[in-house]
């Protein structure tokens, strides 16, 4: 070979091992020839913030799904957390207070309450898995099934019923829906917390024996066993992980609507496995990097936003949608099908 | 504009120059939303560009649209909320940017309403149908108790076929429908309250359960709208009800053309109508209006009430009137 | 015949195979005759499998020519291979293990009667082609509860039932005994005398020389050479394959068995139809090899010594204190380790680097606070790739692409990484070329040298007696005797491993 | 051993190997327990016919996860072929009718259409994840999208838009609610249609070369490929096979309520994989049988209708249901893990 054949041949090589990222890139390409003021700041920042809270939930099912995993609770399990603390971060004065004697608590007090709450349900789900050996596909069914009946049952109490839960403290909307100004725009706090949460994870995955033992679980279960790693163990830790990171979204969701149903976070679960797929990461299992699963969500939140920015009529952004999902997983799987 | 619901219905015709006017449906194909929003389509032609997203009943999705709105330049806003606690968050967004806002079919809390002065509402209390629903179970009650009363305890023994449960139309209807009957001095026995989803299928499987639970004792089907009436009708004719003299007063919400069909068999015995046409038509006349930077009722026969809404009432549909419902589909 | 022996069935020339970052194959031309066995011979990666899979229709060749019969073809896919008479044994088991042996023996092809399969029919046939083989496994038993040499010879059987003109089998022999193999020879002697050409891949010097009628040696993708099986020595092919002399298969030995360090008492499974009883003394610097028949539990007294199973009595000294491996977890921390027999399914982490698959057991020693420690990762990574001698592009290239022996290789490392005392081996050097072997035995050597114990549980009879100090041989779940290396033979093993 | 022991052993052999059947009989005496009135002739009936679309369904599935994969648009091709089929079976007289110069057409054609539909959409499934190596679950996931956004097109359309399609006609709700009078009672037609796909299916599985080219590959597919099994050509019948039985499915969804809208079927394909799974179908592929799917929906249905029948409070209803579903694989899997 050439030293110009070989260059090439690398090149082609980068670009198929890097095939999402270029398909992410010309999907902005194509929507700004549409519409060339898609290009804007305000745009951007709302496609980031957008993507804030899905980033979150995603990497905690990532983390699942390079386990060999897969967790359909997620949706629900957010929609608890947002219930939760919405009930205890309603503002003093508000008139409809699920607990009208709770004074204002500081806004981080429920935050946490609610992640120790979907934390403990996320060990319940790796419980499951790991220690009954029932497939996570069920394991995680049958909790999203059960989560929803406990949020209706938490959410639909006297006095007032069955109403969506408003009237947050105002520390805690700002905490969801306001940023930093940053000349004319105001950059949204949900950005860095979604920063800080990938960070978090990055290390996690690749800078602890608990992020080296996931990789190993999900490359191959047989051989972690026998390599020392204290299978359940690790797998009841990453749900939980996963779990504390839905009750965090969950809390940013009501924050960021400035209300909770029982109904929120409904369905999350299907667009964060999609977005991690489109992002590399493996439904089989050891493969996966948080790059790739940020990549995923704004592919995801890029073709939601754009389709209804060029005003595409809502069903057909369906059609569009799956269509696109599709094709940018095949096109992804092209750099394995080369093998052959 | 297209009947699918073209999102931008006016920028096909031209209408870059028309205003912007940007509105969210809770669920495009919600049978009821989907008549307004022809109703807003049609209202809107020539006159505004009007940008309709579908927020498929996600409040979180809702808020992102609005977003996009915004930053498509939309010079009012007509929001049907998904969850009405959440209109604090939606005036936030508009009042930063001195957009007007009209939100139609979910009512907003009324303080919230009043705390940004370019805020309106169009549509009815989502209490109201429940009230209709419960009046016209009492009418009927009252005028057939003979044939109605099975067991002649002078109660009704009802079943009720709820929708989402924490859907506020599913807790406002299921609420206020047994309230009224209520209140009208009629005492009543609730058999079984059961989510269907606001789903036929469901509510079949629900009934057939009932059915063979209760056979003879339930006097009166209660269903949160009409799909799942229908569905309940469904069950209820494959156990032999409506031929012969087997018969079963079932009552829905939305005046559907199915519903419509079902009363005039028979097989129904009412529902209520809520006004899509106009309230699509209002929900348009004051976006424009507020869109042009004039006031939100110039030009128009609309009132405001003290709470900066426009009420467009409820109306009940039995066979008596069967034809204001059909009217409806003109 | 002999004219049949004269005309090549099978002319491939210069072939090139290219992987994503790297050549698989390059220029490599091989002609084999009808109703001949042909060898094919090369260290691990050299490209021999590759090479039948690009005949075989499941890689298309980059460059290069196939005359079947005179006739050049390019399969696209195996069904087209088989159609033409080419039928294939595959390296790794191929098998469907959920369904029987006659389900897996026509799958492709079943007999059908209209619409239906006609099953009456494939049981038949099954039970013809099994007594022509001299076979005796019932068609209708489930895969997965078959040994995995009968797996093997189900293998072989689905090939041949083919009647194909030439037959490929891709170490077909890895996970036979002696027996069985002397079974396949005769199979292959019948099939010969039919005029079909054998393409025959294995590691074993042994069989080589007595199988083939001609030997092709490849090296690092390329074309080495092709000559007369009976022109060549052990020697001359291992010069061939590894480009440079070997003087010996086995280096000699330089450890100094010590003190006792482990004493196994009245071993036995929970499990009763396993082992039970085994009793053994394992020394300092020593090297005790289990030898036994396919299935004499060898390996389940190894896991069960590196807790993987359960026992239901027993006792287990290190250094004359009882010690407990309820959990492989608990093993290693007492100084145990496992290179298990499945390199596949137990070993590798296949599509992980070959630094994640080396410091996957050792992770504790790199611990700086909570946070694993890249430049030790590094370090240590680069120790196994330079002392084990891994050929690999970089420390971050996929174990799984890597040829058997370097994945032997990384696995091993990754044990010594845990500094053990006890090391334990089932099957080393399972479908790994000579070089690689004499590479791995050094090894071991050398490790028995610096002080530690080990136990290697190997099929191979030559090896064992090469290798180890002393001889457990396991009849049936049984303990059938312990032997001194330097004075047995290769009869007292198989007089011992068939007592029970 | 005695041979009594050896007996005993044979027979917790045979409940370990069929535990999902004892499960079925546990749940039915738990519920009888609770409302003996339960044993009943019409609710046997009711089971069993509200049981019928979804064990063909279920089937369609089945066979889809023992060629490993998944497929999670069935729930929306159902509610296509529902809606496609209704609009199409309108009574002549009926005034709401989508296509009102259409003559009431013999019911047997809209079925066949409905039916050509949805298996066109299967054998894309079957394109989609054979010949572009999407994986199943993005490939279906896609499609679930997309055939919602095409069927909400079809169904939201003049001159009555968004409205269920009702008023169907006579003969062909009688096809669908209808039964065989036996005695006092009448015994559904669904009950034989589910019986007469059931035995297809189960011919199909077991006596053709299809069904055993289904197992092999979700066993193992590398060795299907090198034993000359046209793996794509197989895989994207079997997903056709599925949509023609999401068709007929949907269309007696339609039949059965009496009407379709664009959300008949929503999650379906949900309830029917975890039937799957609780009938023993291994989501990993290869292995699954007729029986042990109908078995897993009866469960799911039993669990269904008992809950309602005992008047549970629906929120309870979700959390039971919920935790039964875990329970039930939990004690299947227990024969898996007590092999070592
Ligand atoms: N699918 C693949 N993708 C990338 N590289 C591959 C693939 N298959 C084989 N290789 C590479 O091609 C080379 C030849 O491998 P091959 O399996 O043919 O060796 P072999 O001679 O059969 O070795 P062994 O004796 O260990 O079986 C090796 O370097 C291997 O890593
Ligand atoms: N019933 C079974 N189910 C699953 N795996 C099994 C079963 N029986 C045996 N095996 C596996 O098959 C392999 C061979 O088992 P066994 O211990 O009987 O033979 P062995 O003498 O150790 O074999 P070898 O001589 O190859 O080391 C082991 O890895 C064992 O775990
Ligand atoms: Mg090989
Ligand atoms: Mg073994």
């Amino acid at each position: 070979m050439s030293t110009q054949a070989m260059k090439n041949s690398k090149i082609t090589k980068w670009l198929f091992d890097h095939v999402i990222y270029v398909f992410l890139i010309l999907l902005v390409i194509g929507i700004v020839i549409a519409s060339p003021d898609f290009l804007s700041v305000t745009n951007l920042i709302n496609i980031l913030s957008q993507s804030s809270s899905r980033i979150i939930i995603a990497l905690g099912i990532a983390g699942i799904l390079i386990t060999a995993g897969t967790d359909l609770s997620a949706g629900r399990m957010v929609g608890l957390a947002a219930v939760v603390s919405a009930s205890l971060l309603q503002a003093g004065d508000y008139a409809y207070k699920m607990y009208p004697n709770l004074p204002e608590l500081p806004f981080f007090v429920p935050i946490i309450i609610a992640m120790v709450v979907t934390g403990l349900f996320g060990i319940l789900n790796g419980v499951i898995v790991s220690k009954f050996h029932v497939p996570p596909f069920i394991a995680t069914l049958g909790m999203m099934i059960s989560v929803y009946g406990i949020t209706s049952i938490y959410f639909d109490r006297p006095p007032y019923g069955a109403q969506p839960i408003g009237g947050l403290s105002e520390s805690f909307t700002k905490f969801a829906q306001r940023g930093i100004p940053i000349g004319d725009y105001e950059i949204p706090f949900l950005i860095f917390y979604a920063i800080i949460f990938s960070v978090i994870i990055w290390v996690i995955w690749n800078k602890t024996q608990l992020g080296k033992n996931m990789y190993a679980i999900g490359g191959n279960p047989e051989a972690a066993k026998v390599s020392g790693v204290n299978v359940a163990k690790n797998i009841i830790i990453i749900y939980m992980i996963a779990g504390l990171l839905y009750g965090f979204s969950g809390t940013i969701e009501a924050g960021r609507v400035g209300s909770a149903t029982n109904n929120t976070g409904n369905m999350y679960e299907l667009d964060a496995i999609a977005a991690c797929v489109v992002g590399g990461v493996s439904l089989s299992g050891g493969i996966g990097t948080v790059p790739g699963v940020i990549t995923g969500v704004l592919i995801f939140q890029i073709i939601n936003y754009g389709l209804a920015f060029l005003g595409v009529s809502p069903y057909i952004q369906f059609i569009v949608k799956g269509a696109i999902i599709i094709v940018a997983v095949a096109f992804d799987m092209r750099k394995h099908a080369k093998k052959k | 504009s297209s009947s699918t619901g073209g999102s931008d219905s006016g920028k096909n015709k031209g209408g870059d120059k028309l205003p912007a006017v940007g509105a969210t449906i809770y669920k495009f194909d919600d049978n009821f939303m989907s008549y307004v929003r022809r109703a807003m389509e049609a209202a809107s032609e020539g006159k505004i560009n009007l940008m309709l997203n579908d927020s498929q009943n996600d409040q979180a999705k809702q808020i992102e649209q609005v977003d996009t709105l915004i930053a498509k330049g939309a010079k009012s806003l007509a929001i049907n909320l998904v969850d009405p606690k959440a209109a604090q968050t939606i005036i936030d967004k508009a009042k930063a940017k001195d957009i007007p806002v009209i939100f139609f079919n979910k009512e907003p809390d009324s303080s919230v309403l009043q705390g940004y002065e370019k805020a309106y509402y169009v549509g009815t209390t989502s209490s109201e149908s429940g009230v209709i629903q419960g009046e016209m179970i009492a009418k009927a009650w009252e005028a057939n108790i003979e044939k109605y009363d099975k067991n002649g305890d002078g109660k009704i023994q009802y079943v009720l076929l709820k929708g989402e449960p924490g859907h506020p139309d599913a807790e406002a209807r299921t609420t206020f429908a047994v309230n009224t009957i209520k209140e009208k001095g009629i005492e009543v026995e609730e058999l079984a309250m059961d989510t269907a989803m606001w789903d036929a299928t469901k509510a079949t499987e629900k009934m057939d359960a009932w059915i063979a639970k209760f056979n003879e004792q339930i006097e009166f089907v209660i269903a949160n709208n009409d799909g799942m009436a229908l569905g309940a009708i469904a069950s209820l004719e494959k156990a032999g009800y409506f031929s012969g003299d087997k018969f079963m007063p079932v009552v829905g919400v939305d005046a559907i053309p199915e519903a419509l069909d079902m009363i005039e068999k028979s097989k129904m015995f009412g529902t209520v109508l809520n006004d899509a046409t106009n309230q699509g038509k209002a929900t348009i006349d004051l976006a424009t209006n507020a869109a042009n930077g004039k006031d939100v009722l110039e030009g128009t026969d609309w009132t405001l009430d003290d709470s900066r809404a426009v009420r467009v009432p409820y109306v009940e549909v039995t066979i008596d009137n069967i034809q204001v419902g059909k009217d409806a589909y003109k | 015949m002999s004219e049949a022996r004269t005309t090549n069935i099978l002319e491939m020339s210069h072939l090139t195979k290219r992987f994503p970052g790297v050549i698989a194959l390059q220029n490599v031309s091989l002609k084999v005759k009808a109703g001949t066995v042909h060898a094919l011979m090369g260290e691990n990666g050299a490209g021999k499998s590759t090479l039948m899979k690009c005949l075989f229709g499941i890689y298309t060749m980059d460059e290069g020519k196939i005359l079947l019969d005179g006739k050049e073809v390019s399969f696209a896919n195996s069904k087209q291979a088989l159609e033409n008479g080419v039928s294939m044994v595959h390296q790794e088991l191929n098998q469907v293990r959920q369904q029987n042996v006659m389900d897996n023996l026509w799958l492709g092809r079943y007999p059908k009667k209209g619409i239906f399969i006609d099953e009456k029919k494939m049981y038949e046939d099954t039970v013809a082609i099994f007594n022509s083989l001299d076979i005796s496994i019932d068609p209708r038993s489930r895969v997965s509860t078959l040994s995995v040499s009968e797996m093997q010879m189900v293998e072989i059987a689905k090939a041949v039932s083919y009647h194909s003109k030439i037959i490929v089998m891709d170490e077909p022999t890895s996970s036979l005994t002696e027996k069985e193999v002397d079974h396949l020879f005769k199979i292959i002697r019948k099939l010969q005398s039919e005029n079909v050409a054998i393409i025959y891949i294995s590691h074993k010097m042994e069989e080589i020389l007595k199988v083939s009628d001609e030997v092709t040696i490849m090296r690092d993708g390329q074309y080495i050479a092709t000559k007369s099986a009976k022109d060549l020595t052990t020697e001359e092919i291992i010069k061939l394959m590894v480009g440079r002399d070997l003087s010996q298969r086995f280096p000699s030995k330089m450890n100094q068995p010590g003190d006792v360090i482990l004493k196994v008492t009245d071993l036995t499974a929970e499990n009763e139809s396993s082992f039970s009883n085994i009793n053994f003394e394992l020394r300092k610097g020593e090297i005790l090899g289990i030898a036994g028949l396919v299935g004499s539990k060898r390996t389940e007294v190894m896991e069960s010594l590196f807790g993987m199973r359960s026992l239901s009595s027993g006792m287990v000294e290190l250094h004359g204190k009882e010690v407990h491996n309820h959990s492989p977890q608990h093993a290693i921390k007492n100084g145990f380790a496992l290179v298990t027999e499945e390199r596949r399914s137990t070993g590798i982490y296949p599509d992980l680097s070959i630094s994640f698959n080396s410091i996957i057991a050792n992770l504790v020693q790199y611990k700086k606070g909570i946070f694993l420690s890249d430049r030790k990762v590094h370090d240590d990574t680069k120790w196994v790739i330079d002392s084990m001698k891994v050929k690999t592009p970089s420390q971050k290239t996929s174990i799984g692409s890597l040829s058997g022996g370097n994945q032997q290789k990384v696995i091993i490392g990754r044990w010594l990484l845990t500094n053990p005392e006890i090391l334990l081996l089932d099957e080393p050097t399972r479908g790994i070329d000579v070089g690689a072997k004499y590479e791995i035995y050094q090894l071991i050597n050398q490790l028995a040298a610096d002080g530690k114990g080990i136990i290697m549980i190997s099929s191979e009879m030559p090896e064992l007696l090469g290798v180890t100090d002393r001889i457990l041989v396991m009849s049936n779940g049984r303990a059938a005797g312990i032997v001194d290396t330097a004075t047995t033979s290769q009869e007292e093993i198989m007089r011992l491993a068939a007592l029970y």
